[in-house]
């Protein structure tokens, strides 16, 4: 096998496996949980070497079937997804370590097609990533999203409802993506990305245009949720499965920034962003709104669950806010909190789930004496709790750092002053929730009685727990690395 | 960096195992104080150890560099962890609190995070450890799990992020306009930015870090804090925090600004002017304070903005009188608060009006308590009269008549503070009912107390002696002035 | 009026999807909002099929020794295989759909939105 | 939901029909890939012709035929047929899907090989479709649990 295949590989075998799940299941239940691993695990090495082989090499381009683009779809992989897709497959990977005690306890009689769905998922987020072909990515887009409805409905009560909420604002971002491809093949006749960059600054003044990128935003918007858009989310991701919602919560969102990313910044020409279309403005006023308003709305939850919903929304405002500087240390910004973010939302989600998975109820006030019964597990907790807050030396600071950067670049003194503002606000939601986990230990009556026979969680949850701790902890150090060593070529050239 | 590691093994060794635990401590302390003396030599022969990890960004790296200021504080944190260390396992014994391994393990990343700040060659690194003392202090703070405790963290913490997102801010921009973060005697922002700019970001410097150095208005989280157990107010006030906040505003005035610019720009007068009033202000708050502590707390900030004034002057004795200050301070503040902490746990008295004829039944912990207060007021020959001497000296080469008042009114204010807690602990007859006769703390406390006491009398005497603070402080004001 | 006339299969697909929308957002039957879902989806396959094809044109399948290919001939192939593509997506979504509003029904016993959100509260 | 419902007249048409839809899905499959059709649309016909059958009858005369695990094996099956054909031609040392590679196991020439290497994918995704359609179709109908689309 030749090396240059890895691309389709990191696609194919998990979803080759996602059905061979199935099959193994009927037999031997047992088995699916290793075959996933394996998968998963094979997805991670391949993306690593593929991310080297672009970085010594330059970017990929791999012809599916031979055919040559614009006709054929082709996968194209270059520093920036690269990135995306390491974060994604080992993010994946160490979810899927976890997901097995979980499972087990929440729904044992679906094993098989949760490690079925959870493979798709992954196969999907990983195709959107490596994919060079619009419509392509539509289609992973919703082989991504279509497993994730239904992983979500296996979760509580309220999961199914939640399910079909977010069923129907997915569907309608992925349609308004899908006509945003249909006015863009209108206009152009093509569907390959590189193809399209070159052909699209000629095409600029055109309305089908216009309002082809007019339809790729909202679309996007409404799958990373983006506020206002972001209604779906809260709801979703706190009835979902522990499990489920540790891998969607950091993934998805991440990559449909990404895909803004990808669709605003390369596929469309930069100037066209920035310069032409009030877009960047917007996306900055849109990303402020989001920020303040995931701060804000988190402060009045008390499910932990939910709290670390709306803090994603707010998160994902961040990314916004650093494509729509529309600069240099802005994009450095955005790019490095999707990895940044990733690790920090699977750390906090996977806490949750932890806990969860011991029997801790998720209310904010019944979190007494938690580091007594679960000292490691509150210690990850800290740790990326601190990050979310822009903590030094953990990586969220580092991110916040380059946005506050590219906030003083555009003079965008509001947006600084939000951002500065969320930290605050972060401070507020995280350190009231270390409060009651360390001080207020379980002294009440009754509460003692019944933590009693809680223990620390198991060491598949543990182990992929602390090592996205470590990595958040020790990301931040080599910030430096990743950015003169991935990102300054993954942002495109025109900022340069 | 040794407290780190030493915090890792007092977290793994745990609840169970109290001495190994304590043991770490110490030995942590000891091997602690015992590299950062063995610098002292080489950095008074002027030369500056640097040390790169890592680049964090382009441009600035994480790196360490020990100059003669950085050596100054490292030498009296590291010094002070000592004797903190030996009179904390005193006190967290003798008053049975719970959760020692978080308290012993916080502290010794406290002390991390001070070593760090004095050591940082850049703006980003200095960011880094100020974060890490300030989370890891805020469990201290809230040690104690009472409501009233709790919420002391939570005002120390809101006060503190506030000011550090400031500080965010103002590195933004400094990185933005001059493209470094690193330290450089005498500064480096000279002749970027516009005036106003500068001025801008001068105050959200001065904010964002005078919070930390409870600069008024700014200071009211430092009282709240007192619900904190005695070795942390110990921490708070002479071994890191806000001397790690006064630390870190002599940085930016003297390694990031410089003199000249600011004395170009008119705004050392505008910081001096802050200062006074502070002094002032503070003193006669202080005043009006019964519980001990409080007292003390409002000493802290008076005397903070002592330093903070003296640096201000931008004269040669001044920076020297206020760098030596800081030491001087140190040494005599801790004494204090370790004899309050002594006379909590020993009577569990708080209150100024309660400790008549305490230092009957006390004498060691009284009598260091008076020379601490003693020097503090600026009588010689302890030490602080040396730095206030040099404070004095400085105003008038500045030719500021006004502050050379200030300074004195503030000394007049300390003696009026402390003199009758003095007076009423030795001379007056204790309250009906007490039990007579000698009731000291245990030895783990009165030996840091006495030896403190000794210290600070000691650096009066010869400013040179042992570790050569005062060599050091001179060192660093003359390379920050370009004077040599 | 040649906008309306001469477009008029923009206008079929721009109405029909308003009416999913509607559906989508005004009824409170979670079937019909399914219901306006498959319409909007629907609209949107009209939308790509009438961009691809032309009137008098043959499907673009090149005969066995066919000696002249002339392009125009042919209906453009990509949308409607696009399409292919899209229905099974939203085929499935619409399989997906009609599972959890199961789920829904055995839980609640209805699927009027509004009484499902009392019986949450 | 579906209970036994006798009519002769429905039964005999359908049973009758039946196998002729059956055919004409294996002829659009088959015939997919030179002519109009292919693998969905055979998939979906002889989806249709179980459907067909369950509804005439009842749900336990499918059943018998087609369980519900046979289904699931028809449908990792199709799924693995496609992939796999790719996965062959990947072997062979050409990209993914590459069909014209596979004339070097079969004995063919390249455009033959092309030719039958899309014929086989349009069977695998024929087959997958059929299943899915089915097990939709009776997940729906027998109150089953959720399962993907």
């Amino acid at each position: 096998m030749n090396e240059i295949s890895f691309p389709i590989l990191i696609i194919v075998v998990p979803l080759i496996s996602a059905f061979f799940i199935i099959l193994v299941g009927l037999l031997r239940r047992d088995l699916c949980y290793p075959l996933m691993i394996l998968t998963l695990s094979f997805s991670t090495l391949s993306s690593i070497s593929v991310l080297k082989e672009v970085l010594w090499g330059g970017t990929i381009h791999y012809r599916l079937g031979g055919w040559l683009p614009p006709w054929g779809i082709e996968y194209v992989i270059d520093p920036l997804n690269g990135f995306v897709l390491l974060i994604v497959s080992a993010i994946s990977l160490l979810i899927g370590i976890t997901s097995k005690r979980m499972v087990e306890r929440e729904f044992p009689e679906k094993a098989t097609f949760f490690y079925c769905l959870f493979l798709l998922q992954v196969t999907g987020l990983l195709g959107i990533v490596v994919t060079g072909d619009l419509f392509n990515l539509y289609v992973f887009l919703e082989i991504a999203s279509i497993a994730g409805y239904a992983l979500i409905a296996l979760g509580e009560d309220g999961a199914p409802f939640a399910s079909f909420n977010y069923m129907i604002y997915g569907t309608v971002g992925a349609c308004f993506y899908l006509l945003g491809v249909g006015y863009l093949y209108i206009a152009t006749g093509s569907l390959n990305m590189a193809d399209l960059a070159q052909i699209l600054p000629s095409l600029l003044s055109s309305k089908v245009v216009l309002i082809a990128f007019a339809f790729f935003m909202v679309g996007i918007a409404i799958k990373m949720a983006l506020f206002p858009l972001h209604v779906w989310l809260p709801d979703a991701y706190t009835y979902a499965p522990s499990a489920v919602s540790s891998l969607v919560a950091p993934l998805t969102t991440k990559v449909g920034a990404y895909v803004m990313i990808r669709v605003a910044l390369t596929v469309f020409p930069p100037a066209f962003f920035i310069e032409t279309l009030p877009a960047a403005l917007m996306l900055r006023w849109i990303a402020n709104g989001a920020i303040l308003f995931g701060c804000i709305l988190a402060l009045a939850q008390k499910d932990l669950k939910r709290m670390l919903g709306y803090v994603l929304i707010a998160e994902i405002g961040y990314i916004a806010l650093g494509v729509g500087f529309g600069n240099r240390n802005g994009l450095t910004g955005a790019i490095l909190h999707i990895l940044n973010d990733a690790l920090m939302m699977a750390c906090l989600f996977l806490f949750v789930g932890a806990i969860t998975y011991q029997g801790w109820p998720r209310k904010m006030d019944q979190l007494r004496g938690l580091h007594r019964k679960m000292p490691l597990t509150a210690a990850a907790f800290v740790i990326a709790g601190l990050s979310v807050i822009g903590v030094p030396p953990t990586c969220g600071f580092f991110s916040k750092w380059y946005l506050v950067l590219g906030a003083i670049d555009s003079k965008e003194w509001l947006s600084m002053a939000i951002l500065l503002a969320s930290s605050l606000f972060n401070a507020i939601l995280f350190f009231r929730v270390i409060e009651k986990a360390y001080f207020e230990s379980g002294k009440e009556h009754g509460m003692v009685q019944r933590t009693m026979e809680i223990k620390e969680s198991p060491l598949t949850i543990l182990l992929p727990l602390l090592v996205l701790t470590a990595g958040v902890l020790s990301l931040g150090l080599f910030s430096g690395k990743i950015i003169s060593g991935i990102i300054r070529f993954a942002i495109p050239v025109y900022f340069k | 960096m040794v407290s780190a590691v030493a915090a890792l093994l007092i977290l793994l060794t745990g609840e169970r195992r109290r001495n190994l635990r304590e043991g770490w401590t110490l030995i942590a302390s000891l091997i602690k104080c015992l590299i950062v003396v063995s610098m002292i030599p080489a950095i008074l022969h002027g030369k500056v150890i640097e040390w790169t990890l890592m680049e964090l960004l382009p441009g600035v790296s994480f790196q360490f560099r020990v100059d003669a200021f950085g050596l100054f504080f490292a030498t009296l944190a590291s010094c002070l962890w000592i004797a903190t260390s030996v009179y904390s396992i005193g006190y967290m014994r003798g008053t049975q609190s719970m959760s020692q391994t978080r308290f012993f393990f916080c502290f010794a990343l406290a002390l991390h995070g001070a070593l760090g700040i004095a050591f940082s060659a850049n703006l980003l690194t200095l960011f880094v450890f100020y974060e890490i003392l300030t989370v890891s202090t805020f469990p201290l703070v809230a040690h104690k799990e009472t409501d009233e405790a709790i919420s002391g963290g939570r005002k120390y913490l809101a006060y503190l992020l506030t000011g550090a997102t400031l500080v965010i801010f103002s590195m933004g921009i400094t990185y933005t306009l001059t493209g470094t973060l690193d330290f450089k005697a005498g500064g480096f922002l000279k002749g970027f930015g516009s005036d106003s700019l500068l001025k801008l970001l001068f105050a959200t410097f001065i904010i964002g870090f005078g919070t930390k150095a409870a600069l008024m208005p700014l200071h009211e989280w430092l009282p709240t804090a007192m619900v904190a157990p005695t070795p942390v107010s110990a921490l708070l006030h002479a071994v890191a925090v806000v001397k790690a906040g006064v630390f870190c505003v002599l940085r930016v005035i003297l390694y990031v600004f410089g003199p000249e610019l600011l004395s170009a720009l008119d705004l050392w007068i505008i910081l001096a002017y802050v200062a006074s009033f502070t002094i002032l202000l503070s003193g006669m708050l202080a005043l009006a304070q019964d519980n001990l502590k409080r007292r003390l707390a409002f000493s802290t900030i008076n005397n903070l903005a002592i330093i903070i004034l003296g640096a201000s002057l931008l004269s040669p004795s001044g920076i020297t009188g206020s760098i030596f200050h800081i030491a001087a301070h140190g040494f005599m503040k801790i004494t204090l608060f370790f004899v309050a902490g002594a006379i909590y746990v020993k009577t569990h008295k708080e209150k100024v009006s309660e400790l008549d004829g305490i230092g009957i039944s006390m004498p060691v912990t009284m009598a260091s308590f008076a020379v601490a207060s003693l020097g503090i007021s600026g009588i010689p020959p302890m030490a602080g009269f040396i730095s206030k001497w040099y404070l004095c000296l400085g105003s008038l080469e500045a030719k500021e008549i006004l502050f050379l008042l200030v300074l004195l009114a503030s000394a007049l204010l300390d003696i009026a503070y402390f003199g009758p807690i003095i007076y009423h602990s030795f001379f007056k007859k204790p309250a009906v009912g007490t039990p007579s006769g000698m009731a000291e703390a245990s030895l783990w406390m009165v030996i840091p107390i006495g030896v403190c006491a000794t210290v600070s009398v000691f650096l009066g005497i010869s400013p040179n002696a042992l570790v050569r603070f005062f060599q050091m402080a001179t060192l660093a004001a003359k390379s920050v002035l370009g004077v040599d | 009026m040649e906008l309306i006339i001469g477009k008029y299969n923009y206008w079929i697909y721009i109405s029909l999807m308003m009416i999913g929308f509607y559906a989508m957002i005004a009824k409170k039957n979670l079937v019909k909002k399914l219901i306006g879902m498959n319409i909007f989806q629907t609209s949107i396959i009209l939308f790509f099929i009438s961009t691809g094809s032309k009137i008098g044109g043959t499907i673009p399948i090149v005969e066995q020794g066919a000696q002249v290919i002339e392009a125009g001939q042919y209906i453009n192939p990509l949308p409607h295989v696009l399409m292919l593509t899209a229905i099974v997506v939203m085929v499935s979504t619409f399989g997906v759909a009609l599972a959890l509003l199961w789920m829904i029904y055995r839980k609640y016993h209805t699927l009027e939105e509004d009484e499902i959100l009392r019986l949450r509260r | 939901m579906i209970t036994h419902f006798y009519d002769v007249i429905i039964q005999t048409v359908c049973r009758l029909l039946i196998p002729f839809i059956q055919v004409y899905g294996l002829y659009v499959i088959a015939h997919g890939h030179s002519s109009p059709g292919g693998g969905f649309q055979g998939g979906v016909i002889l989806g249709a012709s179980f459907i067909l059958l369950c509804l005439s009858h009842d749900l336990q005369e499918m059943r018998k035929r087609l369980t519900r695990r046979t289904i699931l094996i028809f449908c990792s099956l199709g799924v693995t047929i496609y992939a796999g054909i790719g996965f062959v031609c990947l072997l062979l040392g050409g990209n993914y899907l590459d069909y014209g590679r596979l004339h070097r196991i079969l004995p063919v020439d390249s455009v033959a090989a092309r030719s039958l290497g899309i014929f086989g994918i349009e069977v695998g995704v024929g087959i997958t479709v059929m299943a899915v359609m089915v097990s939709i179709f009776l997940d729906l109908a027998s109150e089953e649990k959720v399962r993907e689309g």
